[in-house]
């Protein structure tokens, strides 16, 4: 993946990503997030984890965020009216936060392009057959939990929001 | 009333609260005959309904008193406009009571296959709409189809499709067409063929019946403490009915069942209705093979108009016929309460008469008002979408319910 | 294809944006959605390594996440349903007391 | 280069004529119920003055178009501005692109070349479809919730518990094909129905997959909201559900939708169930009858041949959906919600099971 494609993902990335914690309207939040979960399947795609970008796209974008709509307009949710924290804990976490970041982008700027190069893709990566290959033999018991795990979770949320 | 607005204002804008008010109507698809539905929505639930009726008030009651009795009579057509010729023939009924007087045989006949023609149109109209709006839209054009063969007949009777003014007191306006029962036989077999149509579609159809069943139930006590008639009553379970209880015209002379439900639900309501249709085909099948030869007027210069030929051709027939325009039937002082089954239920006419030639007061009990009024009681508890079918069955008909 | 530390570093941006949103944001839904955000900077990460290792173990550990987090937006959305039927606010300075 | 050039002639072609099919679609609607209905239907307009012939379809291709595009197109003034205009673009997009993973031929031969038809070769093109489908449903709430009207609200809220349910019941119909078939690739599992079972039954997936055939109809049938399942937008509930506050272009795009839903739905049933462009005993070289007859036929004709099959196939499913439509009372919403998760999602889970035993059991 050549530094152009990169940059065109990862800037549209951030903002988006920004965007989904400033914006004052949860529905514009989440649409965001829609965008960012979007990005991000390209994103996967030149990883050349093609399977894994449409289940971004099926998962998170078509299923959870589409829940997460149904809710906000469900509760029929408005803008915020005003975010009463402590103004400490407030100034100290942008600040905090903002930090954070800089520093990121400061190693971004200092990180080189010549360190290791990526391994040779194997035959088929990242296609049906090879996850699926290792979904049912290395990974089965995980597999098996977590479709145990989705289960749980059906019937929990079908118990919380009937009561 | 401002208070109750603020209130109402305030629930509507509150955003935290669950609770979401909506107002259906009075110009929303389903609430035909202009009505509004004030709704307490728990997401799709129904929470509370209040009914508001009256947007289609013309106080038909008062313009009556000032119309002499025979003037009546176009305004009667305006109040169940699918089936104006019941609402004729009651107000006939009722004024003749007044008099004491009996219409000829052949006019009584006349009007009962007239009122049960109008029966049937208005039950397809019913029907066909509660389909549509559940969503079955070609079943709707069947039953208009059944409908406008019908409104053939009554306009080849008497000439139009909905303001009749069929009746006088007294009489009819004219004698039946020739050939007419062929044609009303021969209409029967295109109806029982719509009705095996909406029977494949609807009555047999698994998305329909769940759609109607258990749906508005109605409780046969609640029916009869809300005063509820007609089919509404007697998908309840109570088999009253005018025609036999307190049988007018000739419907002792006929041999018909009253067909009653279980449950009071929309389901029975729409077999009633479906079934009432048969039953008035067989009423007019035995009226056609019975009617007789004759007038079709009271021979009584006092009542009714004079032939044309003696209105052109003589002063007596002219000076009958200024006094019965301008002054009217005079009619003797007393009060009558006479009922017919209209298509919805008990169609009362409660007339009263100071002996001059217009009523004194007049006074409707319109069937469907009933119904409306226990509306807010069958939709607790059910969902937006019961709303349209309920209502359709219901049969609100803004004429008759407003006046 | 760009250095991995390029995907490393953009997936901690977007985490410390995550992390912000669930530090400024007083509204629980929004909260949530920065969870997943952060979930979503860690499934990149996982991506890219796999992509770099040449080894498919990073992109199933993905589709795990996923499956969790699935499971976790729809309990999640049904707990503040919960919580918003019987407070009446989801704002998660007003939710102090654990029991409602 | 001539690749990418090649690729975007069928995407132009494919979005050309799914357009028409579209408009078409409309008329074929208004028409057909007409004479279902015992009306006339539409037939104002007519060419060059007064034709003998009624030609109604110029009215809804032509006419509807140049009406509802030249209306004025109303925002209600609480909406969310932005969101209500981009509601239908959001609505539109998906429903459109999701038609270059639908194969609509075999393989067109020029020269040395060899073309296939089908618009963008995706080797996962089950999961693209589905992935399309699923971004759909955004169009739709954001619609009602930009609205700022109750109505169209509640209609955002069915559409979106609508659609998330019944793409549930629709990926697990999926899922039987895909396992029958063994691939995702649309093209490869059209090529796959090419064979005959026993010679002379076509070895269409309706006949490996008649249970998940009928979910899919179902399941896809909800998917493009249209009656039974048209909820969202029941007109005698709310009014024009998720789009009542729309008018002009942008409600056109919405209907339009409707349609090109509608299409995708025929297109995936022609394709997974019922052979795509396969006409029964035509192979790519010519006709191969019983009994070891064999007639060549050019290859250009073939796959004319294939492609008026395809479009035979996707029209009878489009004419089926408007019948359908035409025909049956829409459900309630929690009748609709119960017929998804307590009726087609165990059947489909149930299908899934009983199509990895036969598996088994015929592999082994």
């Amino acid at each position: 993946m050549d530094l152009l494609t990169f940059f065109m993902l990862a800037v549209p990335l951030v903002l988006f990503a920004a965007v989904v914690i400033l914006h004052p309207s949860p529905v514009y939040s989440a649409m965001s997030l829609v965008v960012v979960m979007s990005f991000l399947a390209l994103y996967f795609f030149f990883l050349d984890a093609h399977m894994l970008g449409w289940f971004q796209i099926i998962v998170y974008a078509g299923s959870i965020m589409v829940l997460f709509l149904f809710v906000i307009m469900l509760l029929n949710l408005q803008n915020d009216p005003q975010e009463h924290q402590q103004p400490s804990l407030r100034t100290a976490s942008r600040i905090g936060g903002a930090v954070l970041i800089a520093e990121l982008v400061f190693l971004f700027s200092r990180s080189s392009s010549s360190e290791k190069a990526a391994a040779e893709l194997p035959e088929g990566f990242g296609t049906v057959v090879a996850l699926s290959e290792k979904l049912f033999t290395d990974f089965l018991i995980p597999f098996e939990i977590t479709s145990i795990l989705l289960l749980i979770a059906a019937v929990g949320a079908v118990v919380l929001a009937k009561r | 009333m401002a208070e109750a607005l603020a209130r109402q204002l305030e629930d509507t804008l509150d955003p935290t609260s669950e609770v979401m008010s909506l107002q259906m109507g009075p110009s929303h698809p389903a609430t035909h005959g202009t009505v509004k539905f004030n709704l307490k929505l728990d997401g799709e639930k129904i929470l509370d309904m209040d009914v508001e009726i009256g947007y289609l008030h013309r106080g038909f009651e008062k313009m009556c008193e000032q119309r002499t009795w025979n003037h009546v009579v176009p305004y009667t057509d305006r109040l169940n406009y699918i089936s104006p010729l019941i609402n004729n023939a009651g107000f006939a009924l009722a004024a003749e009571r007044l008099l004491d007087i009996q219409a000829p045989e052949r006019c009584q006949y006349i009007r009962m296959i007239m009122s049960e023609i109008s029966r049937m149109a208005d039950h397809f109209t019913c029907l066909g709409m509660a389909a549509a709006e559940a969503g079955a839209i070609s079943v709707a054009f069947y039953g208009l189809e059944a409908r406008e063969t019908l409104f053939d007949i009554i306009t080849a009777v008497t000439g139009a499709r909905l303001t009749v003014s069929y009746a006088r007191v007294g009489g009819v306006t004219q004698d039946l067409p020739e050939g007419f029962a062929e044609r009303v036989r021969g209409a029967f077999k295109d109806i029982r063929a719509v009705m095996s149509d909406c029977d494949n579609l609807l009555s047999k159809n698994r998305i329909f019946i769940e759609r109607m069943s258990g749906v508005g139930v109605l409780s046969k006590e609640d029916a009869i403490s809300y005063g509820v008639t007609g089919p509404l009553l007697r998908a309840s379970g109570v088999a009253y009915d005018v025609r036999k209880s307190d049988p007018y015209l000739f419907y002792d002379r006929v041999d018909f069942d009253v067909p009653t439900g279980t449950e009071g639900d929309n389901y029975d309501r729409f077999s009633v209705r479906f079934e009432e249709i048969r039953q008035s085909m067989r009423i007019i099948d035995q009226a056609l093979d019975q009617i007789p030869e004759g007038p079709v007027r009271v021979d009584d210069p006092r009542i009714s108009l004079p032939q044309k030929k003696d209105v052109y051709g003589n002063i007596e027939g002219l000076m009958n016929h200024f006094k019965l325009v301008i002054e009217g039937v005079k009619i003797p002082p007393g009060e009558v309460y006479q009922a017919v089954e209209g298509g919805n239920g008990e169609l009362g006419f409660y007339l009263v008469s100071d002996g001059s030639g217009r009523p004194y007061r007049v006074r409707v009990r319109p069937p469907c008002f009933f119904g409306m009024a226990a509306l807010g009681q069958m939709l607790k508890g059910y969902m937006i979408s019961d709303i349209i079918t309920t209502f359709g069955m219901v049969n609100m008909i803004g004429g008759e319910c407003d006046r | 294809m760009a250095p991995i530390s390029y995907h490393l570093i953009l997936s901690g941006i977007l985490f410390t944006i995550g992390v912000m949103g669930v530090l400024l944001r007083r509204n629980t839904i929004i909260i949530f959605m920065a969870i997943e955000l952060m979930l979503n900077a860690v499934n990149l990460s996982f991506v890219a390594l796999a992509r770099h290792l040449g080894s498919m173990d990073g992109q199933l550990i993905v589709l795990f996440v996923m499956a969790v987090a699935a499971a976790e937006a729809a309990v999640g959305l049904a707990i503040i349903l919960m919580v918003f039927r019987n407070k009446e606010t989801i704002n998660a300075d007003e939710l102090k007391l654990m029991r409602w | 280069m001539i690749d990418i050039a090649i690729s975007a002639i069928l995407t132009v072609f494919i979005l050309a004529n799914i357009m028409n099919l579209g408009g078409l679609l409309l008329w074929v609607e208004r028409k057909g119920s007409a004479i279902l209905q015992d009306r006339i239907g539409a037939n104002r307009a007519a060419l060059l003055g007064k034709l003998p012939i009624n030609i109604g379809i110029i009215n809804t291709l032509v006419a509807d178009p140049i009406k509802l595009f030249t209306k004025e197109d109303f925002v209600p003034p609480n909406a969310d501005k932005f969101l209500h205009w981009m509601a239908p673009i959001l609505a539109m997009v998906p429903a459109l692109i999701a038609f270059i993973a639908i194969p609509f031929g075999d393989i067109l031969v020029i020269g040395e070349r060899e073309i296939n038809l089908q618009a963008a070769n995706l080797n996962v093109g089950i999961l693209y479809i589905l992935g399309m489908v699923s971004l759909g449903v955004y169009g739709v709430v954001l619609a009602g919730w930009a609205s700022n009207s109750r109505w169209a609200l509640l209609g955002g809220i069915r559409a979106s518990a609508q659609m998330i349910s019944y793409e549930i019941a629709l990926g697990l119909a999926l899922i039987g094909v895909v396992m029958t078939f063994g691939t995702l690739d649309l093209q490869e599992i059209a090529r796959a129905q090419g064979h005959m079972i026993g010679g002379v039954l076509p070895g269409w997936g309706i006949f490996y997959q008649p249970v998940a055939f009928f979910i899919f109809l179902t399941a896809g049938i909800a998917e493009s909201k249209r009656i039974p399942f048209d909820l969202p937008e029941a007109e005698a509930e709310l009014i024009s559900g998720y789009f009542t506050e729309y008018s002009g272009a942008k409600q056109a795009t919405f209907m339009l939708v409707d349609f090109l839903e509608s299409i995708i739905v025929a297109g995936l049933i022609t394709t997974l169930f019922f052979g795509g462009w396969q006409v029964p005993f035509l192979m790519r070289d010519g006709l191969h009858l019983p009994g070891d007859i064999f007639y060549p036929l050019p290859s250009l004709l073939v796959t004319l041949v294939q492609h008026g099959a395809f479009v035979t196939k996707l029209a009878f499913f489009c004419w089926l959906q408007i019948m359908i439509r035409w025909t049956l009372p829409r459900f309630r919403y929690d009748q609709l919600i119960n017929l998804g998760w307590k009726i087609l999602l165990p059947i489909a889970l149930a299908n899934v099971l009983v199509t990895g035993l036969m598996i088994l059991i015929f592999q082994a």
